[in-house]
């Protein structure tokens, strides 16, 4: 049923620099610009369209709106003063951030954080995977003109956000996992309201399931639309459940597992479709899973204990010379910190590895020649991309 | 400047060569103008009352506190009810949040979009950044103080701020229009050079024209 | 992973081999074996996904440090090879041929730190910066708050006293 | 397509039946989380200014502003104000905060057209959230800095009862360097410092493990360092911020480790050779006391390129450090390696020669530019109780001396010491070690009139004293030495003290006579204080002079009412050796300026 | 020996008390100042300070005798107590020596105040309650507060407690 449509060669030739030999002025092509400031388009990015009718001839991605350097900030910043910056990075899962910021430089100090702290780390990504695929499921119905499906998924997300704040102390950027630890065990009474968030969760699934993925309209204008090659995937550095909805099982959670992954079930989601349709479903099932796994953490994490590892002086923490790259798998695929130290009070410096930045630029490139105009809002949504993490 | 900006000759599909000078075809240069209050304080009143009770907001999320505009969207939170929603479009809005940081690249296009919002009109500046560059004061792509650039009638302080913050700004913010205070387009009118010189300082690329309407 | 130093030592010349974890090793090798190194990796060794492609600024050495990093998902176990490139007029061989998606690495090299790759697709187009006229700001001598200060207003008015020095002029001004 | 998913998405129909989710106040109806992160809050009383919140601040939200409070120890009077124009809301601040006075309430909302009202100050600006109780609290044991002081190695009581050896062992350098973590380097101790060395930053030099910077450092202010590394009385530890909420820095250790990792041949290298005066420039000065006060100015004269010459009349230089301090607290050649230090800077010191007979004040007076007067309390006080004109009712002080020039000591098998400060601790563990020496036992009874609660001496030495079998027994008011029929001293006749201090809380003790108790011990040791011995002045300068309550007036720098002269350290401040040092420095300054200001008029 | 007796021996009368107590401030105070200028420069003002206060006690002494009302209480008998042959003595001066130091001016003046506060509060413990009785608490008053602030000066001086 699906083949691979993004073949160039009935479309205009290349020039010799490599550039799309189109003539704007010859009536027969247009420039349309989606984004920044466009209801389809995810954030504040924008994808330059040239379209030959309805049907896209080259699209370019067009970054750089939120670009506020935190690589560079991070400079001059302590190892701590780096902490509250990173999770700005990506705005819907923000704790990815802070997890593999903490991971990196808790490895190049040799720092081991206490099990207590290991499982709460474990739940607020879950926590915060969770809210990232509602934002997704809601993007994705959107796209495609069915608003309801948004209404609901915030909803869900913003009680989970309630969870959040009342674990962290804060809806969006929690600021909570630290290196060394985590700031706090979790409050009282918290198990009951997770869990009572958690068969909220259920019960909208349900509802989304009914109403997005056994819709006649979704259906027909997903399946098949937006398919990638599962021969690109490495090609184009493809990760995560856009991996994962074409056959591939790509999670590092099971490939390297880290935090108390290990200890947890779980069965990888695939799907074999490569489409739209498959990716939104391996999504949808992986927010399912996020539940269940939540729900395990709590049945299984240690309530005594310490949260924080005995650290030295945070003011003038020196960290001696070296290189990491650590890596998860937040909502989107793969997300990684390189952090490269020199025995200083700062990171010499700090590359972040985001899914976005693969999907949405050349892999989107790839896929958007070819696609119809209506369509484009919706493939871009299916690679799940957050664009803050692209320019970082 | 981009080729697609630069003047030229383009043949129409019926063969008629004509030339294009896109900064000057493409925009209206007409400068802004001050909107004098209506006549009668009653009348002024009363617009005033209207404008506040539908402020629409541009959908344009500059920075990461859009995120906070979603559940505001939705029922949880439900603007709607107090008068506010989203547009897709400036030609629409009159209201401009923007939320948090603005990245020089940005600025272009919320100048842009904001120049082509209807009078009368207004800026919310939401968290920090607006306010004094925030988190990212030593940053050498945001802009620090948001007044600078664009008339600012209400700031939102938190980093970032929350949908109740928010619904409490739009509260007030509709007090400062009842009072007839929010006169942010009208200041940009009026100090219409002193804006696009600080706009033009950090805006480097300057390829549109002075003004977007 | 030692057996894996092993096998690529008699292939390529080998500089430093630093084993970071038991899953992550990084390498460090000459410019101009990089490009058969990686092929050899992806097409021989199972390291097929390109994780990222980054640089660091080593100033105080005059040099750029161009790090490849890849994954081998089967075997689960991670490379990085380094590779070192003079900062004056840095350039490095391009290696989008092996990987499309490093083009887009590439460019934001160049952008961000001025490392040409020469017939890397629009690797001189502007990326994230727009209107960018100073150096590339991920430079270690970018000096990014002097930027701020020069280009973007901040709000006066904040005044701050050192603790230490207030109570000296307060308590014991001409210092005895 | 199945006709299912045509009817399946008419489900959502239910919610026409639903209660909706809409928070109908929102504005009023949900306050922040307990734990939630909102608008600042400080006790102004608790904060003590150290500017710590500043410090982390990775947005430079954080200002130390004079908010008209007046630096106290401990306190610089500055307050946050935070501006929320850079806030982050990162509760870095709150968790690093060395006093908890910081806090955050659950306060969120804030709105204001004026960009510039985002500034304020917590717990000085008035803020409807000032007194909200929910909000974010430092979490129990969620902390950025070691709270705790790492220990340092000491002797055991047995191993060091029976010998003069230095009991503490300083720190290594792992040790140090974790103790050097510690600092916040906020620099509130440097006011407190008599000697305002500069604190934070040789702490830094610790942990840069730059020990010859850190001696550089040291020797700035301060020419006793390796003295006052064992011996201050470190007041610059109670002002510490990190005492708050844990052990202070072991400012003093990390003193002493800095003069420890230094070789004292390197020293003199470190510190720099004097300064060469102009030709005709060079004064003279002669300095009467060759104690910290005394050597201290020298030092700094010297540098200066100017001729001290300093007369001492015991036989070794170094005052109450080597004549009071018992060898275990600080070892002879440590002493001497500090003043080596100052001697190779060109201060010429003349022992054993009295001041007053082997050359007289006019003398001096006639033969130098400036005169220093620096000869401290060695006078020991008696009780003057009935019996205590005894033979072997002895004086601390003396007694003390006598074992620092190794002059014979008849030991008694057990012996009482009258008083409850550090000189009454020095020459019980003394004589100790000398029993111990002598009998293989200690038989040593300390009686203060204070309680435990308001003891003088250091809680160190009480602990230290308890280790090595010292009897420490408090409220005793002296009242007889009993002297037995043969004319020996049998022991001492206390009263129970009912209170030490009246209603004015000055200190006079009254007795329950009723509490009666005969201590034993074949001699009595009177350590209750010390008095200066001005007998040298000569009749005609201390009737010359002014005095104030029994002592030379001097104005702040030492000078006094005779201008060619200046009285420094425990003689007119009473006694400590790092003010003495503080005081070398004022005077050595003054004389300096007044050399500049008045040419040979001084 | 019966109590009657001894009440006997010891009557006295409230002039004789009063003349008493006042040579008693007259002398001391003609003695402090007599040893100030033989005492050293550095601990003078002690002697100085101590004078003064004996001439203020002097002056009101002398000031209560010579009220009018006192007339009738001054030739009133009273019981002479056990203390006063201390503090008669206390009349009689000491020899403090050539150059006295400050713990022995200190000494000899706590004596005296002990001396003269025991006796008044003697004398009021023995008067039956009435305005005679009062005038007596009020010496004794006055007394132990001048008592309690040279013990203060004494501790400071003497019981510094060393380092």
């Amino acid at each position: 049923m699906v083949q691979d449509l993004s073949d160039r060669s009935q479309y205009p030739a290349r020039n010799r620099d490599g550039t799309l030999d189109v003539d704007l002025t010859s009536g027969k092509y247009l420039k349309l610009w989606q984004g920044p400031n466009h209801p389809g388009i995810t954030g504040n990015m924008s994808v330059e369209l040239t379209v030959c009718g309805d049907e896209v001839v080259e699209g370019k991605t067009h970054v750089g709106y939120l670009h506020r350097g935190f690589e560079k900030l991070m400079e001059r910043r302590t190892f701590i003063q780096c902490f509250p910056i990173v999770c700005r990075i990506c705005v819907p899962e923000p704790d990815f951030n802070e997890y593999c910021y903490a991971a990196a430089v808790e490895e190049l100090a040799g720092v081991e954080i206490p099990e207590q702290a290991k499982w709460i780390r474990t739940l607020i990504l879950e926590m915060g995977r969770f809210n990232s695929l509602m934002m997704y499921l809601g993007g994705q119905s959107g796209s495609l003109g069915l608003g309801v499906i948004g209404q609901w998924t915030t909803y869900v997300r913003d009680l989970m956000l309630d969870r959040f704040e009342e674990l962290t102390g804060a809806r969006i950027y929690h600021m909570f996992i630290l290196p060394g630890g985590v700031r706090d065990t979790l409050p009282e009474g918290f198990d009951a309201r997770m869990e009572e968030t958690l068969r909220e969760a259920e019960r909208t699934m349900k509802d989304v399931w009914n109403v997005m993925f056994q819709n006649a309209v979704f259906r027909k204008r997903t399946i098949g639309v937006g398919y990638i090659n599962p021969a690109l995937f490495d090609d184009y550095g493809v990760t995560g459940p856009t991996a994962r909805g074409g056959g591939v099982a790509k999670d590092v959670r099971r490939d390297q597992p880290y935090l108390a992954y290990p200890d947890l079930e779980f069965e990888v989601n695939v799907a074999r479709d490569s489409d739209i349709y498959s990716r939104a479903d391996v999504r949808r099932r992986d927010a399912l899973q996020s539940i269940d796994l939540i729900r395990q953490i709590l049945a299984k994490m240690p309530r005594t204990g310490p949260v924080m590892a005995k650290m030295p002086n945070m003011l003038h923490w020196k960290i001696p010379r070296g290189e990491t790259y650590i890596r998860g798998e937040c909502s989107r695929g793969e997300y990684g910190f390189y952090v490269v130290t020199d025995g200083s009070g700062y990171p010499r410096r700090v590359n972040v590895r985001g899914p976005s930045y693969t999907h949405a630029m050349a892999l989107l490139e790839r896929l958007i020649v070819n696609c119809n105009i209506a369509d484009v809002a919706a493939l871009l949504v299916s690679l799940h991309t957050y664009p803050p993490e692209i320019e970082r | 400047m981009k080729d697609e900006l630069k003047p030229r000759i383009v043949k129409g599909p019926d063969g008629i060569e004509f030339e294009v000078d896109p900064l000057r075809d493409y925009y209206c240069e007409a400068s802004p103008s001050v909107h004098p209050p209506v006549y009668v304080k009653i009348v002024e009143d009363f617009f005033n009352w209207a404008r506040s009770e539908s402020l629409w907001i541009l959908g344009f999320g500059t920075g990461c506190g859009a995120i906070e505009m979603r559940p505001l969207m939705t029922p949880r939170f439900d603007a709607y009810r107090f008068g506010v929603q989203w547009r897709p479009t400036p030609r629409q809005a009159n209201l401009l949040m923007i939320s948090g940081y603005l990245s020089t690249k940005t600025l272009k296009r919320a100048i842009r979009s904001y120049e082509q919002m209807q009078s009368p009109k207004y800026v919310v500046g939401l968290g920090s950044c607006t306010i004094n560059g925030g988190m990212y004061w030593d940053s050498y792509n945001t802009i620090k103080k948001l007044d600078e650039y664009l008339p600012v009638d209400l700031y939102i302080v938190g980093c970032m701020p929350r949908p109740e913050a928010l619904l409490q700004g739009f509260e007030d913010l509709k007090q400062i229009i009842r009072a007839g205070k929010a006169e942010g387009a009208n200041q940009y009118a009026e100090k219409f050079e002193w804006y696009k010189a600080n706009q033009k300082k950090v805006i480097h690329d300057w390829d549109m024209p002075d003004y977007n309407w | 992973m030692q057996d894996l130093q092993t096998r690529l030592a008699q292939h390529t010349d080998l500089g430093e081999w630093t084993q970071q974890r038991a899953d992550l090793a990084f390498v460090t090798v000459a410019r101009e074996h990089l490009h058969g190194l990686l092929r050899h990796l992806r097409d021989h060794e199972g390291f097929t996904h390109l994780v990222l492609l980054t640089a660091v600024d080593w100033l105080e050495d005059g040099q750029f440090q161009l790090t490849y990093l890849m994954n081998n998902r089967a075997a689960a176990r991670d490379i990085g090879v380094r590779v070192l490139i003079p900062r004056e007029g840095a350039d490095m061989d391009s290696i989008h041929d092996l990987w499309p998606t490093a083009a887009t690495y590439q460019r934001e090299l160049r952008e961000m730190f001025g490392i040409d790759f020469p017939g890397s697709p629009r690797v001189d187009e502007e990326f994230i910066l727009e209107g960018w006229r100073d150096m590339p700001p991920y430079r270690r001598d970018f000096d990014t708050l002097k930027y701020a200060q020069e280009e973007f207003a901040e709000r006066p008015g904040r005044v701050s006293k050192d603790p230490e020095t207030h109570m000296k002029q307060k308590l014991y001004p001409d210092g005895a | 397509m199945p006709i299912t998913t045509v009817l399946s998405p008419f489900r959502a129909w239910k919610f026409l039946f639903q209660n909706p989710v809409t928070v109908r106040d929102p504005l009023t109806e949900r306050p922040g989380a307990p734990r939630y992160r909102g608008f600042h809050q400080n006790d102004a009383e608790k904060c003590v200014g150290c500017g710590t919140c500043e410090t982390i601040c990775q947005n430079g939200a954080i200002d130390m502003i004079d908010v008209g409070l007046a630096p106290k120890d401990g306190d610089s009077g500055l307050r946050p104000r935070i501006d929320y124009g850079r806030c982050c809301w990162c509760a870095l601040c709150v968790d690093v905060c060395m006093t908890g006075s910081l806090s955050m309430s659950n306060a969120y909302t804030w709105t204001d057209a004026n960009a510039d009202a985002f500034r304020f100050t917590p717990g000085v600006d008035k803020k409807p959230w000032d007194n909200d109780q929910l909000g974010y609290r430092r979490p129990e044991g969620h902390a950025l800095h070691g709270k705790d002081r790492v220990e340092m190695a000491e002797l055991e009581p047995e191993a060091r009862i029976g010998t003069f050896d230095e009991i503490v062992a300083g720190y290594d350098v792992a040790r140090a360097r974790l103790e050097a973590d510690r600092c916040v380097e906020c620099g509130l101790c440097v006011a407190t410092c008599p000697a305002h060395m500069a604190i934070p930053q040789y702490i830094k030099a610790v942990r840069d493990g730059d020990y010859e910077r850190g001696l550089a450092l040291l020797y700035e202010t301060n020419p006793f360092s390796q003295v006052c590394g064992r011996v201050c009385t470190h007041k610059c530890e109670t002002a510490c911020a990190a005492g708050h909420e844990g052990d202070p820095i072991a400012i003093r250790w990390l003193k002493r480790h800095i003069t420890d990792q230094v070789p004292h041949k390197d020293y003199v290298r470190i510190v720099g050779k004097p300064k060469k005066a102009a030709k005709g420039e060079a004064k003279t000065i002669a300095v009467v006391g060759a104690g910290p006060a005394g050597l201290t100015a020298a030092y700094d004269l010297a540098r200066q390129g100017h001729k001290v010459v300093v007369y001492e009349v015991r036989k070794h230089p170094g005052g109450m450090p080597r004549y009071g301090i018992p060898e275990y607290r600080l070892p002879y050649d440590i002493l001497d390696a500090d003043i080596d230090v100052i001697r190779a800077m060109g201060v010429e010191i003349k022992c054993e020669t009295r001041v007053g007979s082997d050359i007289t004040m006019d003398e001096l007076k006639a033969k130098n530019d400036a005169v220093i007067l620096a000869i401290g309390l060695h006078l020991g006080r008696s009780t003057r109780i009935p019996g205590s004109d005894h033979a072997d009712v002895r004086k601390a002080v003396d007694l003390l001396r006598q074992v620092t020039d190794e002059d014979p000591v008849d030991v008694p098998k057990s012996l009482v010491v009258i008083g409850g400060g550090n000189v009454a601790m020095d020459i019980a563990r003394t004589m100790a070690r000398l029993q111990m020496k002598a009998y293989g036992e200690v038989a040593v009874t300390v009686t203060a009139l204070e309680d435990k609660a308001h003891f003088l001496a250091d809680p160190d030495e009480i602990r230290e004293c308890g280790e090595e079998g010292i009897d420490i027994v408090d409220a005793r008011g002296p009242q007889e030495v009993v002297i037995d029929a043969d004319g020996r001293v049998e022991g001492l006749r206390t009263w129970r003290v009912q209170s030490i201090f009246d209603a004015q809380g000055r200190f006079a003790p009254s007795y329950d006579e009723s509490d009666e108790r005969i201590h034993p011990g074949d001699m009595v040791i009177e350590a209750i204080g010390q008095a200066a011995g001005v007998d040298m002045l000569g009749e005609g300068l201390t009737e010359a002079l002014e005095w104030n309550r029994g002592r030379i007036q001097v104005d702040a720098d030492g000078r006094t009412s005779e201008s060619w002269l200046w009285a420094i350290g425990d003689c007119v401040k009473g006694p400590d050796v790092v003010h003495a040092v503080a005081d070398g420095h004022r005077a050595a300054k003054s004389i300096l300026a007044a050399f500049e200001g008045k040419g040979d008029e001084a | 020996m019966s109590k009657g007796h001894d009440r006997l021996k010891v009557l006295t009368t409230v002039g004789e008390v009063f003349a008493v107590a006042i040579e008693f401030e007259r002398t001391a105070r003609d003695f402090y100042v007599a040893l100030a200028p033989k005492v050293s420069k550095s601990i003078r003002y002690l002697v100085e300070e101590l004078a003064e206060e004996e001439q203020n006690h002097f002056d009101l002494f002398t000031a209560m005798a010579a009220r009018a009302d006192m007339a009738g209480v001054l030739a009133a008998e009273i019981q002479r107590p056990a203390s006063d042959r201390k503090f008669s003595d206390c009349v009689h001066l000491p020899d403090l020596g050539e150059h006295p130091d400050d713990q022995a001016v200190l000494q000899y003046a706590l004596m005296r105040e002990h001396a003269a506060m025991e006796q008044y509060r003697a004398l009021a413990d023995e008067t039956p309650a009435g305005s005679l009785r009062d005038l007596f608490a009020y010496l004794a008053n006055e007394e132990t507060k001048h008592k309690n602030e040279l013990e203060a000066v004494y501790y400071d001086t003497v019981h510094s407690g060393g380092v």
